[in-house]
């Protein structure tokens, strides 16, 4: 965070230039207006103006960290809090010259989101002339006001910090999961003290809690972890009491967890990077249609969930040995690309008329029976939940026992060394072979529970957007690492689902999140604990 | 008795390049043999043919009598033809024990099912590799480094792993490629004893790539010397040194381009 | 001699060799029959050859952006496609300028709409180089030293950041590039009729292919560059600038991309925000079918994968009676793929990396 | 610094979860939902009239909505706005929204709509009706988009009681006299395949053709559209000679246009959107042995729009479309206010349907909705989808609406448009006898 270089003053105008283009690309991108009708505060702080103020926030205390001197200086708070003010100003002026502009000529021609609306919120309601100057003034402000957080102690700044991040956050995650409006002012300012409390006191407190936990003896200690375990797996199975809609989006992740960790054996353990994973997916999905489904007539057999789930990870098994001979023969991104592929022509096949009196073509297949235990029938999301934890245990055991054994040596030699681990004895399309079978069983699994969650599936549901949410799952959650892939998906699939609220800005926020997510911690959120070394000796300038 | 690897006329091109050209290499029971040569004589390139990772153009390798070529290197390994690297190719992110686990691979045999449900037959092997895998540490002077990551030991110690992962192998033969290199005078001495002691306690042959003369002269049984892709000269080690066109294709190289690596 | 076979050749490569094999007999039987049937003239044939040239010469330029972008960071910059897309925006925003102005209405090809295109296309091309250098410097080049996938996933989170920005900004509609009255119809050339359209963007294609082939090997950019791709350490010792190079392969990659967008705005007079996904993927495709980091590779790839996509179908589909085939191009192209590799696993031409074997 | 990162995030997690798990914190008392007072519904009192209602107990069999004194009366969306067929969703999406404007209160309430992107798959809807069923104030909602999304939302949505009518589903089994009991509470404004497609094949019968041949793009739309016209079309006595499929995004349809010319049909039906639209129709006339062959289109592509991505080549091309010569006075107006929302013309109709949609939805709930003396409203859940239901001579902006029993709510009016003029601004389907495109069957 210490910067060494002299200070100038060309520093807080440039920092406030980026952060007006940032707002100038929120207001067009239509993401300000089209969540001004979203409170956070009910009444008194829409998203959109979180959105608009956050700009300033980050961008006004980006400059004045960089004005701020270091530990071993005299305090300079003029310096800072000008610092601060100055990219204020800046952010405002371009939103200014965006108006006046706008006033002018009539962007929307080009920019779809440049309407009354927008100019309207930009000036405060008060048409060109005033409007502007409170524009300006609001950003010197603001500038004052989020610059004077960098004189704060750090301790204090960072709980801050969180307390004002946390309102809005908890407020689309309240509203989105129980459907109800935004904060009232009393539970904002709630929310607020309390994040901000629990962290200040935290960082506090942390290390003598720990040292004291630390200092139990060995037995206490053992018998505190068992504990904890206990009520972490009391957690788990308590989460579908939360409601039907958030048991829909567990199971979501579920799905994506089996996935990944699947995927994760095929890329995080062999190195194999596979852009066609969903093709199991599809197949373990299509075989559980086709023999439970009624409605496919010229199967001579239709049986139950419990019957077809072993032919569907079954098929998915053997369609993985049959496309993966062809293709483990070839190195890296050809790799990629000829996966990608097989995803993509799995997906055009099913949808295709020539197959369409077997298996619906666009029509898909329907009236996929759920899963019925002596006459329970797992017929909501809340009681799905339960089969896919099940399968999620299930794949987590074999992932972890596979990779401490010789075929997981094998995996990780080779995805070290491919020329070395051959000549250590390893056949490598074999032991390739062993990795993209069990990848694709997983999948197939995956792919059944999906279906019978259905009850109907398109091919469509097929594409490669499920290939790629797979494979940024296991990214960001820390490549080769279990505990990984599930964080990797309840922040990837999990939280968007929560987020819906963004609706058309989805996708958008997602790929930010992507890139701001790689830039920032490459190896991922819960990386394999190997992995970690590895990267950060390799290079010291990303991490933190 | 027949020699246990016979290399008759190998010859292996790259595009218009010949980077070896008509080779005969007999390596007997048992022996210490050596090539030695200039940077880019070809001798890694033969290594790599003996281990099938080139394919040769022309000729045959055979080993213990049966013919190699066309073979998949990780079929030659277990046929018993250990190797290692030039730059030093270990794991890196692996630990060190299970850098050696890996080279012990091939003499086990539990498969995906024993490994998920830990069946009897594969604990009782994964106890036996972990056991072997120590004493191949032990052998190597490695002991107790077993849970370090490779890329952190020193480099003496990581030419030692290497050896040690090719011997986990079993092999019959083992091929070194330039196993002195960057090593300092005092522990050129320790390896020298190594290779000794590889042919008398473990009975293994080895073929050996060496720029550092004093390895080569002192420990080797036969020396073949090659340029160009070709074999000029081979014999005892007195009978290379005394050899004109040796001498010859040596003067002021061979000392300078000691320690330098090149690559393919 | 059997036993030496089976110890030379493992039992995955036979069934490699036969998978192959068999879906040779198939493609051979399809085009068969459907010659027998005899359905389609000569000149329907020579048709469907030449719309296969225009859409490949639009697929070997974006490959071009990929195959120069994956030799130098060995990274799929799954960006690509929508870089593509923004240089048809940038195009689409020049051109209606144009239109209003007059320079699309005379009949004939005339100076001012030559001017115009010429514009249009550098616009686009600029823009599009633009946001491929700052693509680059925000997203891809922090992560320069970062394991494989990092930048993977990376390109793939600025991919989708790309195409919903651009839905943001400008909508969701499909823009209707302007029709230019002076380039409707066909013309005969050799005694083949065709599009005019079709005749300007492959010569168009054709003339930026040879500039950047020429800049590659001739200019001292070019030859930076490809040291870079060979060994960045090496070539920052010889004292190259490897950031420099970097970001001069994304602006030439960025800039063939946006002329793309053009050309194929102007081929297919759509421009809308998830007009260069398909087209982006396609042309990754052709890259590693022509042999990745290889630029004639993607060149002969892209052509390839045009030609395969408007003709097999037909021709291969067709005769094995299987209904609608062109709803199974893609899955043909990406089949055709498999059995390229299997036969010649580094692509039609080879790949042009450096391999940093032992 | 790591860890502390996780703490954070733990804490917020808890934090909303603490906030909802006691509702009775917020300050709205109105949470009261209507499942549990259906069961301990047994109370005598209630009036068929909701206008003079004095009394506020919920007594229908499905469970009420309650609308506080001053809240809003909520009303959703369900629509796929994200992805390639986000233009699809927004179209109908911006027509609820303007609809919404348009009436300004339901019942003397404000309207609030909220919606969720149905991502025109199964599992998009089966996802947004989880959520939306889990809104207790929702009264009904406006979607899916997609009648595959459709498929998996609907079981959730009637489970909830919620009533879904639909501006863009035209798959027959939806509102098929067969359709399984949970589809109970659904219904649509947009046309069932059947009535279209059929229409379109007596129109190319009667006008002489003979050989038809159709194209779809894989959507469940296209695909049904055709299906029906062909069998229709064989149905009297017309050959159906080629049957052909794209993909929604490919751009180069000469090669299959080269297909379809070899088979020789004259007439050629192709129900697909504008983005596959546009190229098959530009480039139809480019492939030789296609310049005299009629094209014809669907809903799908009836837009300004389409003029814009087919160009020329859409000279002299049939249209089927809902008949907007019995198009609401009002349309004009609505079509002024879409262009406030998106400058780019209305991509298809849906957005016509979607008005209608809502309106109906507001309709019913002002019939059954009772007033409480408070100033509440109670809507029964059962009551307002048998009021929607029974919507009869509703004359809406897209005609006159009259619900089947199945909820097919169109106006079944199929008319037959001919393109006489490209240029887009031109296009005012329904304006006058003359206007472009030309209305020419029946």
């Amino acid at each position: 965070m210490k910067r060494t270089s002299p200070f100038s003053w060309m520093t807080p105008v440039t920092t406030g230039l980026i952060g007006g283009v940032v707002a100038l690309f929120l207001c067009l991108v239509g993401i300000v207006e089209a969540s001004l009708g979203r409170y956070v505060i009910t009444g008194i702080v829409t998203m959109g103006q979180v959105f608009v103020l956050a700009v300033y926030a980050i961008f006004a205390m980006q400059a004045a960290q960089k004005a701020a001197p270091g530990q071993d200086e005299k305090p300079a708070p003029f310096r800072t809090l000008a610092s601060g003010a100055i990219s204020g100003l800046m952010i405002s002026v371009v939103l200014a010259i965006f108006v006046l502009l706008g006033q002018q000529i009539d962007l929307r021609a080009v920019f779809i989101h440049a309407t009354p609306v927008l100019y309207d919120l930009l000036t405060f309601g008060l048409g060109v002339p005033q409007g502007i100057f409170v524009l300006l003034g609001f950003g010197i402000l603001m500038g004052v006001l989020f610059g004077a957080m960098a004189l704060l102690p750090s301790a204090l700044r960072r709980s801050l910090g969180a307390g004002l991040i946390a309102v809005p956050l908890v407020a689309v995650i309240y509203s989105s999961l129980f459907s109800g409006r935004g904060l009232s002012a009393f539970q904002a300012l709630a929310v607020f003290v309390v994040v901000g409390l629990a962290l200040f006191l935290w960082g506090r407190y942390q290390q003598p809690v720990r040292a004291r936990a630390n200092a139990l003896p060995a037995r206490q200690q053992r018998s505190m972890r068992l504990g904890l375990w206990v009520v972490a797996i009391l957690f788990v199975l308590a989460l579908p009491a939360l409601g039907t809609y958030p048991s829909e989006v567990l199971v979501i992740t579920g799905i994506f967890v089996l996935m990944g960790l699947g995927l994760n054996i095929v890329v995080g353990y062999a190195g194999l990077l596979d852009l066609g994973y969903v093709a199991f997916f599809a197949i373990g999905a299509y075989v559980m249609a086709i023999l439970t489904s009624p409605e496919i007539t010229w199967f001579p057999f239709s049986g139950n969930f419990w019957i077809a789930l072993p032919f569907a990870v079954l098929a998915a098994t053997l369609a993985g040995v049959i496309l993966g001979i062809p293709v483990l023969n070839m190195r890296g991104d050809y790799l990629a690309i000829v996966t990608l592929g097989f995803g993509e022509i799995i997906r055009l096949v099913a949808l295709s008329d020539w197959l369409k009196p077997l298996i619906g073509g666009s029509n898909g297949i329907t009236q996929i029976p759920k899963p019925v235990v002596f006459g329970f029938s797992f017929d909501n999301p809340q009681k799905l939940y339960y089969i896919v934890v099940i399968g999620c245990v299930i794949a987590a055991f074999i992932a972890t026992r596979l990779k401490y054994s010789r075929l997981g040596r094998n995996w990780m030699a080779i995805r070290e060394d491919e020329d070395v681990a051959q000549a250590m004895g390893i056949d490598l399309v074999r032991n390739k072979l062993m990795a993209f079978a069990t990848g694709a069983a997983l999948s197939g699994l995956a792919g059944a529970l999906f279906a019978t969650k259905l009850t109907s599936i398109y091919p469509h549901s097929f594409n490669l957007l499920v290939s790629i949410n797979v494979l940024a799952v296991i990214i960001v959650g820390g490549l080769g690492s279990i505990p990984g892939v599930i964080i990797g998906a309840v922040a990837l699939v999990g939280l968007p689902e929560l987020l819906r609220e963004f609706a058309e800005y989805r996708l958008l926020v997602y790929g930010a999140v992507l890139v701001f997510m790689m830039l920032k911690r490459p190896e991922g959120l819960l990386p394999e604990a190997r992995r970690k070394l590895e990267l950060h000796e390799l290079s010291p300038d990303v991490a933190e | 008795m027949p020699p246990l690897l016979n290399a008759r006329d190998v010859t292996k091109r790259f595009g218009g390049l010949t980077a070896v050209n008509k080779l005969n290499v007999e390596i007997e029971e048992n022996a210490i043999h050596s090539i030695i040569g200039p940077n880019g004589a070809g001798k890694t390139t033969f290594f790599n043919c003996v281990t099938g990772f080139y394919r040769h153009e022309e000729g045959t390798v055979l080993f213990k009598g049966e013919p190699l070529d066309g073979m998949q290197p990780d079929r030659i390994t277990r046929e018993g033809i250990g190797r290692t690297y030039q730059n030093i190719r270990l794991f890196q992110n692996m630990t060190v024990i299970e850098n050696v686990m890996v080279g012990y691979q091939s003499h086990l045999h539990s498969g995906w099912i024993g490994a998920v449900f830990h069946t009897r037959g594969q604990r009782d092997e994964e106890k036996r590799a972990v056991e072997e895998a120590r004493k191949m540490l032990a052998f190597v002077g490695l002991a107790g480094r077993g849970d370090w990551m490779s890329k952190n030991l020193p480099y003496g110690d990581q030419r030692r792993l290497e050896i040690g992962r090719a011997l986990a192998t079993k092999p019959d033969l083992l091929l070194l490629d330039e196993p002195a290199a960057g090593m300092n005078p005092s522990e050129t001495v320790d390896l020298m004893e190594f290779i000794k002691r590889l042919r008398s306690e473990l009975g293994i042959t080895v073929l050996l790539i060496e720029h550092h003369m004093q390895v080569v002269m002192s420990i080797s049984d036969k020396v073949t010397v090659m340029d160009f892709g070709e074999k000029i000269a081979e014999g005892t080690p007195q009978e290379v040194q005394n050899n004109p066109m040796v001498i010859e294709a040596y003067l002021g190289k061979g000392a300078t381009e000691y320690g330098t690596v090149g690559s393919h | 001699m059997l036993k030496n076979l089976r110890r030379r050749v493992s039992g995955t490569t036979i069934a490699m060799w036969i998978i192959g094999f068999i879906l040779l007999v198939v493609v051979i039987v399809g085009v068969v029959r459907t010659l027998m049937i005899g359905k389609y003239t000569g000149a329907d044939w020579t048709d469907l050859f030449v719309y296969g040239i225009s859409q490949g010469s639009v697929y070997a330029l974006i490959a071009l952006g990929y195959t120069m972008v994956y030799g130098i960071l060995r990274m799929i910059n799954f960006a690509h496609g929508d870089i593509f897309m923004a240089g048809a925006f940038f195009g689409y925003f020049t051109a209606i300028v144009f239109e209003k102005n007059g320079f699309f209405d005379s009949p004939t090809v005339d100076g001012k709409l030559v001017l115009a295109l010429v514009v249009v296309t550098l616009v686009a091309a600029a823009g599009a180089a633009g946001l491929a250098i700052l693509l680059e410097r925000i997203a891809y080049r922090p992560l320069r030293r970062a394991p494989r996938l990092v930048p993977l996933i990376t390109a793939i989170g600025a991919s989708f950041f790309l195409e919903y920005s651009f839905l943001g900004l400008f909508g969701s509609g499909i823009k209707g590039f302007p029709e230019i009255d002076a380039l409707k119809g066909r013309v005969s050339i050799f005694g083949v009729e065709i599009l005019k359209t079709q005749v300007v963007v492959i010569v168009a294609s054709f003339v930026m292919l040879i500039a950047l082939w020429l800049f590659v090997q001739r200019s001292k950019m070019g030859k930076a560059i490809q040291a870079v791709s060979e060994d960045k350490d090496a070539a920052a010792l010889m004292g190259i600038n490897v950031d420099r190079s970097i970001m001069i392969t994304f602006l030439v990659g960025g800039a063939l991309a946006g002329a793309a967008g053009v050309l194929y705005a102007l081929l297919f007079r759509q421009v809308y925000f998830f007009m260069g996904f398909f087209p982006g993927l396609k042309a990754f495709t052709a890259a590693v079918l022509g042999g990745i980091g290889n630029i004639a590779g993607a060149m002969v790839g892209g052509l390839f994968l045009g030609i395969a996509e408007s003709l097999f179908p037909n021709l291969v589909l067709d005769g094995l009676g299987i209904p609608a085939p062109y709803q199974l191009k893609d899955a043909l192209a990406f089949l055709l793929l498999v059995l390229v590799l299997i036969f010649r696993p580094t692509g039609i031409l080879g790949e042009r990396l450096a391999t940093k074997k032992a | 610094m790591k860890k502390s990162q996780y703490f954070v995030i733990a804490v917020l997690m808890i934090a909303a979860f603490v906030l909802a798990a006691c509702p009775a914190a917020t300050p709205a008392p109105t949470t009261s939902s209507g499942d549990t007072a259906a069961t301990s519904g047994d109370t005598t009192t209630s009036s068929a009239s909701g206008d003079t209602a004095t009394s506020c107990e919920c007594t229908d069999p499905k469970g009420c909505v309650t609308v506080g004194a001053n809240d809003p009366v909520r009303v959703g969306w369900m629509m796929v706005v994200s992805g390639a067929d986000a233009t699809l969703g927004l179209d109908s999406k911006f027509g609820a929204e303007i609809a919404a404007d348009d009436r300004g209160t339901i019942a003397g309430h404000a309207i609030e709509l909220t919606g969720e992107d149905d991502l025109c798959s199964a599992e998009g809807g089966q996802t947004a009706a989880q959520k939306m069923s889990a809104d207790n104030k929702l009264t009904a909602v406006i979607g899916t988009s997609c009648s595959s999304a459709a498929r998996a939302a609907i079981p959730v949505m009637c489970g909830a009681g919620i009533p879904m009518i639909s501006a863009s589903n035209t798959a027959p089994d939806l509102t098929a006299d067969d359709r399984p009991a949970d589809y109970w509470c659904y219904m649509r404004t947009a046309h069932n395949d059947k009535v279209q497609g059929a229409a379109m094949a007596e129109y190319a019968y009667g006008a002489g053709f003979r050989k038809a041949a159709t194209v779809h793009d894989g959507s469940l739309y296209a695909d049904q559209l055709q299906q029906v016209f062909a069998d229709k079309f064989k149905e009297l006595g017309g050959e159906i000679v080629a049957q052909e499929a794209v993909g929604p995004q490919d751009t180069d349809m000469k090669p299959m246009l080269t297909r379809v010319a070899a088979a020789g049909p004259d007439f050629f039906y192709l129900p697909i959107f504008v983005a596959a639209g546009g190229q098959v129709v530009k480039q139809a006339k480019e492939v030789p042995g296609m310049e005299n062959v009629q094209l014809a289109g669907a809903d799908g592509i009836f837009t300004a729009d389409f003029l814009r991505a087919a160009g020329d080549a859409a000279m002299g091309m049939n249209h089927s479309s809902p008949d907007f010569s019995l198009f609401g006075e009002g349309y004009p107006a609505l079509l002024e206010k879409y262009k406030a929302k998106e400058p780019a013309a209305p991509l298809s109709a849906f957005h016509a349907h979607a008005y209608d949609a809502f309106n109906i939805i507001a309709n019913g709930i002002e019939a059954v909705a009772q007033k409480c003396d408070d100033g509440s409203l109670v809507i029964g859940k059962q009551a307002l989808r048998d009021a929607m239901i029974s919507t009869k001579d509703y004359s809406g902006i897209t005609g006159t609406l009259t619900c089947t029993a199945t909820g097919d709510c169109a106006d079944p009016k199929i008319a037959v448009y001919e393109v006489m003029d490209t240029n887009p601004d031109n296009w005012n389907p329904g304006a006058n006898a003359d206007s472009n495109p030309k209305k020419i069957w029946p």
